[in-house]
Formats: C-alpha cells, structure tokens, sequence
C-alpha cells in the first residue's frame, strides 16, 4: 500500500502542468472557470493545440496517432486539466467513437475516420438514445433498412449533446426485428449533410441549447459506413459504453466545483461574518468534501486496477452513482451559497464581452444553470436506477 | 381542532381554481413567466376582481379576510398552476405595511391594491444581507424636513412593474441592529433611483436598485422614524406562509404529474410506475408532501398570534418547506428522466419555482440556525 | 381551519390531568421517565387504577365497560400519559383482542373474556408471527386440525411480546390448506396453561427478553373457542391491525422523547459548554423537532378525520413510516448525546433499587437499550417497506 | 500509487485469517465478550505468538511493522470476526505512548506486550471532556519527589484486566489547555486508585477510576510533565486507524451475512434479495462501505506522516466511519426482520460492535466539527 506517486509518474505530472501554464489560453481556463458558455471555436482552438502536442487522444495507441497512456496517466492528465480549468475534451469521437473504430473498425475505416477526429475535420456526437428508449436503451425503433450498397434510415435520435456543432453522428440503429431486442442492432457512421438529416435543439431547464433531436428521414448510408457486422451493434454499444466511463466518477470536476464553492462561501457574508465561518454552512461543505476525498481514492483504486490491466466491472457503476451523488450536492449548496442571486436568469452574462449591466457578482452567474444542468449526471450514461441495478446483479449476485 | 375549510373559503377556493383552470394553462403561465412584465396584467385584474387580493387583507384593512389560512388558500392555488403573479410583493409584503404603518394617504392605496390597479415591491434586502432581516446598510440622513437615502438593493421582485417601492433605510444602530429600521415609500420614478431590471429563472422579473442620494419629503415616511423592525418580521412572517403554501400547491402538481408520467412512460416493457425501487421512493415523498402540509397549516395557524410562537413556526416551516423542495423537485426531475430535464416540458417551470422558493425569504440553513436560536438552544 | 381545541375538548384533558396528577403513582412514572423495566406487578397495578376509573379501554363502547371516547378524546388520553411518564396501557387485549371480539365474537365469548381483560384476570398476548412468516403473514404454518369439539393445535408463534407474563394467547392457525393463503386461517383463543403450551423468552439485541417464542404441541383448544367463522380469521386479522394503528404515529413517545434529548443535552458538556448549545448537535435537534411538529398535525389531521367518522387509510401508513422514523432519530442521538456513556451495558442499573455502584448516569442507563430496541418500530406492525408498498398502491395507484 | 498488499503484510494477514477462523467463530466471540475479562487470554497469547500484536509497533520499538497499513490490515481482520480482544488500549494507545515517552524500564514493558503478557488500559477521558483531547480535569500536584493525583476517569476500556494503567493529570493549564498535561504509569493496585468495572454492551468491560491521593513515585512520570499533548493526539489517530478499520472489517462481514440472508429468506413466495427496493438499498450500502474502506485508506496512509494532514484525515475518517456504520447497522437489521433484533442471532453483536465504534475516540458529529476546524473554515 502506498498513497504516493512514483517518480515517473510525478514526472509526467510534472510535464503536463509546465504544458497548461504554456499553451492553455488565459481566454478560456477564465471562461471555464466563471462557468461560462465555450463556444464552437473555443473548443476547436482546444483540441487544436492538444493536438499539435500529441495529447488529444490520450486514450488512443500512439498507432493511431494518440498518447498511449495508461490509465494512471490518463488520471493525472484530466486533474490537471481541471484544475487548470481547461476546457474538456469532448468525448464522442475521442473516448467514445475512437475505441471502436479500433477494435471493431475495417482497416479502411479507421485510416479514413481517426485522423479526422485527431484534426477536427469530424465534429462527431451520438445517436444512442430514442424518445421511446432511455434507460432501456436496447428498445430503439430507429431502422436501416438495406438498398443494394445503402442503409435507409429513418426514425429519431434525441439527447444528441453539441449536435448542432457536429458533422458526423455513429448510430445505433434496428436492421433486424427478430429475436431479442439486442440482436437486431447495427452500429452506422452517417454524415450529418446527408439529405435527410434534420437536427431540432432541445432547450434544457438551464436555459441552453445543450442537447438535440436528430431526425433521419429515408436518409442514405453507404453500407460501407457500417462498422463491423450487421446486427452486431449492441456488442460495439457496449463496448463503447465501458470507454465512457473513463472518469466517470468526475472526481476532477468535483474537486474544482468544490474550490468554487469554498471561494463563493469566503466571499458571501453571514451575519457580518464570511458564509464559510457560519458551523450551519461549513457543516454541510465538510461533509461534501469528506465524501469527495473517500471518493477519489477509491475512483484511484479503481484506475490502479485499470492500469494493472483488470478491466473495472461493477466499480464503474459505483463511481458514477456517487461521483455524480456528489458533483449534484455540490452544485446545490453552491447555489445555496449566492443566496437571492440564485434567482436571476441573464443568459446575457453567460456570454463573455457582453455590453449587459451586471446584475450578480461574477461568481453567481452561471450556479443556477450549472445546478439544474447538473441534475442530468444521474440520469445519463445510464440512469443511477440502472447503475444501482448493475451493481446489486454483479456484485451482490441479489 | 377543524381543519375543514369554512363555507367562505371553501366558496373561495372553488372560484379561484376556475378562474385559474381557464387563465393559467401551463402553456400561457410559461410563455407569460419570460414576458417583458413576468405576468399578465389582464390576468391580474382578474384575480383581483375576483377578490383574491383582498382575500389577503383583513376586513378592518378593507379586505375580506387576511387571516393565515386565507393566504394559504390563496398562495396554494397560484402554486399549483406555477403563476408568477407577483401577489406576495405587492399585497402581503407591501400592502401588509401599508396596511400597518400607513397613514392618510399611504393608506389609501391598500384598496388601489385591492381593487388590483396598483403595484409595489419591497426594496429592503441587500447585497451583504443574506435573509437577515435586521441588516440594513442603506443610510437614511435627515435634511430639513426631507430625507435622504444612500445604499443598494439587490433582487427587489417586481420592481420595474411598481408603480413605488417600499424601501428600508437605518438611520441609526449597528449595521444589524433591530432598532433604526425606517420604511419609506417612494414612486419609482423619484429622481436618484436606478433600476436594472432583468428576468428570474423561474419566471417574473426583478431589479438591481441603486439609491444615489434620493430625496424625499416627509410624507414618504411609513410609520415612525427608526421602528420598522416588528412591521418588516410581520408581514415576512405572512409573506413566508404564501410562498410555503405556494410551495405547496408546486409540490402537488408535480407529484401528480410525476405520478401520472410514471404510469405511461414504459421501460424495460412495463410502466416504470411497476418498479419497486420508484414505488417507494413515490411513497416517501408523499409522506414528505404531508409533512409539507402539515407545516403550512402550522405556520398559518400561528401567524396571526404571538410572535415567539409566529417566529418560531416561520423558521420551522421554511425550513422544512426548503428541504422537501428541494426533495420533490429532484426526485421528480429524476423519474422522468430526460423529458423532465427539458424547457418545454412544463415540469421545468414548477420545479424551478419549488427550489426557488428556497431562495426567498430565508433558506432552509438559514431557518434551522434560526430555529436553533428561537426553539432548542 | 382551526388548530384550537374546543373548550369542551379542552375541559376533557383537564380532567385527565388532574387525575393522573392524583393517581399515578410516582414510583411507577419515575421508572417510566429514566427508561427502567417496569415488571409485572407495575403494569397490572397501572390498569387496575385505571380501571377503577373506567378508562382502561378508552376505544371500547361503554356497553362493553370502556370509555367510549371518539379519536380526538383518545389522543388527547394518550398525549396526557405520556406527558405524564404514565406506564402505556399494554395494547393486546384491549387495543388488538377487544374490538375483534365486540364486532366477530359471540355474546358468551363478549361476556366471558371482556370483564376479564378489564379486571386483568387475563393477561392476553398476540399470536400472530411465525418464524417463516414475517412481513407475509398471511403464509403462517401453526395448523389447527378438528376433532370433535376441539382443535389440535400444531406450531409455532414467535415476537410474543411479554408472552411470558401472559396466561392467554390469541392465534391465527391454518384451518384449511386449500385455496390462496389467506382463505384458510382461523382466529383461536388459547389457554396458555393448556398441556403443550411452551414459551421460549427471546432476548434481543438490548439484552431485553421483551419477546417469545411460543410452541404448540398437540395443543387442544375448544371449537368454542374460535371467533367467528372457521377460515375466516384473515378478516379478523385484519381489522385488528386496523384497530393497532391507533396512536401508530407514536407522537406521545416522540415529544416525551425530544423533551429527554433536550434535558440530556443541557446537561452533558461539550468544550465546556451545554451540548445543546454546540451548533453541530443542535441542528440536528432542530431538524427533528421541525419534523416532529409537522408529523404531530398530520397526526392531528388523520385523529380529526376518524373523530368524523371517515377511516383512515393509507395514512396509517404514512404515519407509521415517519413516526417511526422520527422516534428512531430521536434514539439514535440521544445515543450520541451520552458519548463514551452509551458503551457500558449495566442491567441491574435498568432494575429500581440495585444496590450496584452506579456507572453511567441515570439519564444515560436506559439509552442504548432504547436505541436498539426500537429498531423493531420500522420492523414490526407491518414493516416500514410493507408500509410504503401500501402508500404506492393505494394513494398513489402504481 | 499501490493499493495492493506487499508480500509480508500478505502473509501476516493469511496467517491472522486462518488464526480468528479457527478461533474466534461467532459462538466463541459472543460468550467471551461476555466474560469475566471480556475477551480470552489463550486467544490474546496466540495472537501475540503470531506476531499480530509486534505487527503494530515499528521495529525500532521492538515490533514488525508499526505503520498505518500494518494496523489497518490487523484491526480489519478482527472486526470481521467480532474479536473483543483489547488490542487498541494496551497494544495501539498504552504501547504507543510507552514507546514515545517511556524511559528505562518503562519502555521495557513494549517488549512485554510485544509478548502478549502484559496488559494495559488508558485512562485519559472523563466525564465532561466529550472526546475532546486537551479537556483534562484531573490534577497532579508535586509533593517531594512525589506526584500526587486527584480525579476522575470514565469508560477506561480493559481496565480491570490491565497490569497498569496510563493516567492523565493536569499540573497547570487552563482546563482544556493543550499545554500542561502529563501521563503517568499507574499499576492498578496502586493505593487510592479505584475500579469500577462493568461489562459493555458491545462486549469487553471498562471501569469507572476514581483518584483520590494516588501517591506515585518520580518514575512513574511518562515523558516530559506537561508536555503530552502531543503524543496524546498521536496516538489517538494511531487508534483511530484501528477503530476505523475495525469497523470496516465488521461491514464487509454486516454486508456478507445480510446478502447471504437476503438470497435465503422467502417472502410472497420468493427470495427478498429479488425485491428491487431491497436490491438498490443493498448496491448503496455497497457504495458507502467502498467509501468507508477508501477513508481508512486515506487515514492508515496519512498517519504516519506530518501532523496537519495526519489530523485532517482522522477527523475525515472518523466522521464518515461513523455515518456509514450507522447506515450499515440499521439497515442490515431492517433488511434482516425481526431475527436481526436477536441476541442469538450472530449480527446482533456485530452490529453493536460497529455502532459503539462511533462512541470511541470522538463521534461523527464531533469530528465533523473539527474537520470544520481543521480544514474548510
């Protein structure tokens, strides 16, 4: 047992940090940390310069032009990303599309698609969930139906985050309606300039544009954009779904969101006194912040485990239940925290240069937002409900 | 020990509700939530016509009611359609003082509030001042006969609508200091009042208030000089029963919704209303919304009594109010799933107003300190 | 609305008060007050002073020798018993046995067991539990077989509270093995001192033998004895658990519980200081205060209710799961409020009158036995779990 | 990073698991916490022969190992058996003080409980110090050469059975001063030195001590007068590792007998473990058990290191350690029915065991307070 890094390790650390004070943008680790909105060429100019050094793809084998790192690396990568309030990589074509190109990909695709996820040419996002299907994802009726060298796709995706940015969407899609509902799916690449494609933003309770609805009517995908074998999907789904849960526990995200709200709780008065002295309010930060330090070390068992080689089972569902249980209590009583300035909505103020008078101190703006925004960590990737349901089978065999 | 409601309100409730059903579809109270007032003035003068606002004022004041149940009816039926009619604002804060500290004229516009032509907000919280009721920092100094007033005042409700605000000023005593306290009324367009006014996120509108030496004569005076304080804990008391049974009224709309969402919404080949695991979670917030309740009747059957028992009822309820808002309003988000997440479901709108109200008139740590104070200490 | 007594009301609790002011003795609410075990001779003094006032079966009709009081004049009994550290009138024959008899039982059986409960003659305890059958009572195996004029009684009861003062038994036995579960039950009245009647004391987890186990072996119990019909005794059954749920919120042991807590933490130091006074343990007082106040009226509302004659429902339920909850947090700190005290386990101190050297406190005697032994409020009566299976399916239709 | 055992600590723990399972079944467990001496002396002696008592003290001090981890590893494997056995007063509290601040022949007596033939008891809390380390009302008074004490002591845990006990004793100081505490080697036959012994309800006996004019000799003085402190607070974080872990130990076994009751037990005609309810209530109990184990972690880790974080995560430790075995506890009682409610039925006494843990060396709520303290204010 030892808490410690190695050398080695503290080296690379070492190495990333001198990187982020190098090349991370003033302009956008200071958007990041007010919470405001990045923007689409915010997010190029970041993956553009992650690239340039070798470190978009930190998952990847460096064959395929990523880092290769192992999953303590990869650790230590994300927590100085956050805590140098880095933009976040964007994960559909990078953790999520990327592996399965790898493992499932023709040699042809994956020459094709991966160096345009590394330059940006392809803005991917995800075409997994269905109105009628969420938490029991398998039951999706969007269907390909084969013509000669083309799928004709129709139905409707939803929850598609940033799909108004993207160019490119993989899909889950039903090509058969025999036998069991996980049997008939397929796994297609589609172009988003297809005829066909229509992409309507959903407004969230926040107030932003965050996620999609993707409709594909009679919309023509060469079979060659299939991957793997038709009818095969639900195993590259899943196989996909073990990559999201890289750092599902969020730990980095909860340890900036928790400085925040320490900052917020120093600088908000009670009673003439900082918020941060009152026993009412500081009891409830201990103990966030007591959880969240049992978390990380048991999200750093698991990632000791991944780096051993031991693929993590059920303890991924146990980070996500908690890591998200944690990041949603911290938004909370940060947004306890700006007392009445919780109740203005001025989605002006979430935009940098605005002309707007300012209303709430710069702290405030975007706590609102991020807490109800927020309240999506236990719902997506598979609902704490399903997390709690895996976790009770796998490992309580109940 | 009756808690049948009497024939009067009874009837009273009976008319609100229908008018409510036919002006406050969810569809109109949402496009109305985000309009440039933050409500519908039609509307407005449809409830008052109705006498919902004097059902707010006592008959003495020129109302037909006023008593703590008569708000909790009231704030109860608004909650449920989500309305975002600033009723609180304008009648219980300040009419209530109007209808306490006003003399001759001032006292007039009670019945301009009653009849529904008149609107007020009440300018009295500060940037620093975190639900403290004491804690006024804007200065008041005398000059001649006129008073002058300097300070800030943050997310006052209603304020661009007003037709005069109600503001808090200390002339005197340390910045938290209960005696010192003077209420003035002043027409928002008094020269040396700056109004920034921007939109809630859970509907209506409120403003940044800036007073740079505003100057008024004597007769803007509410009340005595420096005595405030009781009138201000007062009508807070009555304004916290009708944002609780507001809460209230929310909390029932959405655990119908929910509950009704939980019987067609089908996963797995079943309707998720057949899972154990959200079963009983449904049972405990029922339980909880009895809780609820059960604290909005207490609060209402103290708050026109004494006020260590009133003040003591205040704090218990808004804290339990906030905490099982805040319980209903993430549970419900979390059994919809992604449906409950959107704008245009009307789920969002009520859920943001329950946890809002945490947000208003002290939140639940701030009660519970309080109540340690009042009650078990 | 109205949350004033009548003066009528008012007058009614007066009148209790000044007769518990008069009658109850102060050795026996000084045992009730610091938790010591009241044994037998106390519970059968307590009743007999009540009886003698014709207020030992409050809920019985006056022609059966009760009081015949509505719901409010009951709670307002009860409310004044415990405010008065009054022993509780023990429930079995007179809250459970005694209205299944008035509304099932034949006029010999009214007239020979009624008196009898009243006079403390018989000492009645509830058969009900089996070992298999907890929560799914209706699954019970003690089987009753005709012969004659009697039934042989095989089986086994179990969680017989104080059985080992009893001298009768009320039983559910299964008279008929056919048809669902719940069809072939019968309500007997049992001798305790019939031949093969055996009771095992079963000592839970406070060190207490508060409960029993109780065999039968080929016990003969007159036809004469079962109330009403045979195999109907689940609807019986059922309305004695109906009859149970007076009082289910437990509000009288709740407030005379808080008051302790606060008492204690008064008393005991911390950093020099009144625990009660340490912001850290007084919030959670308050938090529970503020729950026990809400739960007392919706008390009240469910008492008002049946006082107008509508039956409560599922809000039995309701209060059963918060009322147990509140009185467990209640145990649970004042757990805490004792600290280092809570550890010893000193029986004789819970015993009047030890000559053993005191160890703990008097307040702090009787506080972890408490706190274990009212684990069982979430268990017994139809488990917690049970409850909110009910609350779902009735109120909410799900 | 390394989360894994190294082979030594392997071994020890293969060799300490076999020992308890063929030792310290249940059955065995139980009527021995209820013994005369509350544990067995044959168990203590084999234990000791094991090296499981040298595996807490550092090689320097004559043991094997003595680190954070050693302890964690030892104290988990005898919470899951429920073992009374006192190793953290005479082994982890009175030997680590014996080895910080013994002098000649005192710390000779490290040797002694190395071999398991010598036992001890720590008499440091008293009635009004609630945790609180620095509070010590006891006085010490210098006569000659001499020292004498005067006070009282509370649930001076294995104090009837112990050889000596560790006394603290104020000489100067404010009452709650760090400064001016001093510990003394006591041998319980001391004149004017009395026990009263009682049994505890999670198994072990404590004492009562009563000081009246306990005359001691200038040797009998641990370390420097009035400068314990110090090694006061290290060792409690030394034994908080150990009850922390403990702790875990009990869980994980709490958790095993609930699943395995859960796959047995039949109600409505099927296993409960198939209830959903009771499925999820099991996958968090799960979560907060892995919480706890990483706690223990983070403190067995840290606590041989510098003061300021030693302290944080003895604070964090314990307040989580204490909220988790509560949650533990009671819902494995819940889930268990009415059979968990029973002395003879083995959870009963785990369950105890893990509750009382919250009753040693501060509860939740006072190291909550402090983590406050020590880390967010």
């Amino acid at each position: 047992m030892n808490l410690e890094y190695t050398d080695e390790q503290l080296a690379f650390r070492q190495e990333v940090r001198a990187f982020l004070e190098a090349e991370l943008p003033e302009s956008l680790s200071a958007k990041v940390k007010s919470g405001k909105t990045l923007n689409k060429s915010d997010i190029e100019q970041w993956h553009a310069i992650l690239n340039k050094q070798g470190w978009l793809a930190g998952n990847w084998p460096k064959a395929y032009g990523g880092a290769g790192w192992n999953a303590v690396q990869r650790h230590l990568f994300e927590e100085e990303m956050t805590g140098a309030s880095a933009p976040r990589i964007l994960p559909f074509g990078l953790a999520m599309l990327g592996p399965v190109l790898q493992e499932f990909g023709s040699a042809e695709q994956q020459e094709y698609y991966l160096p345009k996820v590394l330059n940006g040419e392809h803005w991917w996002c995800q075409g997994y969930s269905e109105p009628g299907a969420g938490s029991d994802l398998a039951s999706l009726k969007t269907r390909a139906e084969r013509e000669g060298d083309h799928y004709i796709v129709n139905g409707q995706k939803t929850w598609t985050t940033l799909g108004q940015h993207a160019n490119m969407i993989f899909c889950l899609v039903r090509t058969a309606k025999e036998g069991k509902p996980q049997e008939g799916i397929s796994f297609l690449l589609i172009d988003m300039n297809s005829e066909g494609v229509s992409v309507r933003p959903i407004v969230l309770i926040d107030g932003e544009p965050e996620v999609n609805e993707v409709f594909f009517d009679n919309v023509k995908v060469p079979v060659a954009n299939r991957v793997g074998e038709e009818n095969k999907g639900w195993t590259y789904a899943k196989y996909l779904l073990t990559h999201e849960r890289t750092n599902i526990a969020g730990v980095g995200f909860a340890v900036a969101g928790l400085e925040s709200l320490k900052r917020i709780a120093r600088t908000e008065q009670s009673k003439g006194r900082p918020l941060i002295e009152n026993p009412y309010f500081a009891a409830q930060i201990a103990r966030i912040e007591i959880d969240l330090m049992a978390m990380s070390t048991t999200n750093l068992r698991v990632i000791s485990k991944a780096a051993a080689g031991q693929a993590p089972g059920a303890e991924s569902s146990m980070l996500k239940v908690k890591g998200s249980e944690i990041r949603q209590a911290i938004n909370a009583l940060t947004r306890s925290a700006i007392g009445s300035y919780a109740m203005p909505f001025v989605s002006e103020e979430l935009e940098p240069g605005s002309n707007a008078l300012p209303v709430v101190p710069d702290y405030a703006a975007s706590v609102t937002g991020a807490y109800f925004n927020n309240r999506k960590l236990s719902i997506y990737g598979g609902s704490n409900e399903i997390q709690r349901s895996i976790i009770s089978k796998a490992l309580l065999e109940l | 020990m009756n808690f049948d409601l009497t024939d009067e309100r009874q009837m009273l409730q009976d008319s609100l509700r229908k008018y409510l059903a036919d002006h406050y579809s969810n569809e109109v109270i949402r496009a109305l939530a985000k309009s440039d007032c933050g409500y519908s003035k039609e509307n407005w003068a449809g409830l008052a016509e109705l006498g919902v606002v004097g059902a707010l004022f006592s008959e003495e004041d020129g109302g037909y009611g006023g008593a703590g149940f008569d708000m909790a009816l009231v704030f109860e039926e608004l909650g449920r359609v989500g309305a975002t009619d600033p009723l609180v604002d304008t009648a219980v804060l300040c009419g209530g003082i109007l209808a306490a500290l006003g003399h001759g004229e001032q006292k007039n516009l009670v019945e301009s509030i009653i009849e529904g032509s008149l609107q007020m907000a009440l300018a009295h919280a500060e940037p620093q001042s975190r639900y403290e009721l004491s804690r006024v920092d804007t200065r008041v100094e005398r000059e001649g006969e006129d008073f002058v007033l300097n300070g800030q005042k943050c997310v006052v409700v209603n304020a661009s609508a007003a037709d005069y605000l109600i503001v808090s000023a200390r002339s005197e005593g340390a910045v938290a200091a209960t005696a010192g306290i003077s209420l003035f009324l002043v027409p928002t367009d008094t020269a040396g009042l700056t109004l920034n006014d921007y939109p809630l996120s859970a509907g209506g509108r409120a403003a940044e208030v800036q007073l740079d030496n505003v100057r008024l004569g004597a007769a803007s005076l509410l009340g005595k000089q420096g005595d405030a304080f009781d009138t201000l804990e007062l009508v807070h008391a009555r304004a916290t029963v009708a944002v609780c049974a507001e809460a209230l009224g929310l909390m029932e709309t959405i655990r119908a919704l929910t509950t009704d969402y939980l019987k067609v919404r089908k996963q797995f080949g079943r309707p998720i209303g057949k899972f154990q695991v959200l079963q009983h979670r449904m049972a405990d917030i029922l339980i909880e919304i009895e809780q609820a309740r059960s604290a909005v009747i207490n609060l209402a059957g103290h708050v026109d009594g004494e006020r260590d028992a009133r003040e003591k009822h205040v704090s218990a309820t808004k804290n339990l109010i906030g905490l099982v808002g805040k319980l209903v309003a993430e549970e419900s988000i979390q059994m919809h799933g992604g449906i409950g997440m959107t704008e245009e479901y009307e789920l969002g709108h009520l859920a943001k107003r329950l946890i809002m109200v945490d947000h208003r008139l002290g939140d639940a740590t701030f009660h519970l300190e309080r109540f340690v104070e009042l009650a078990v200490a």
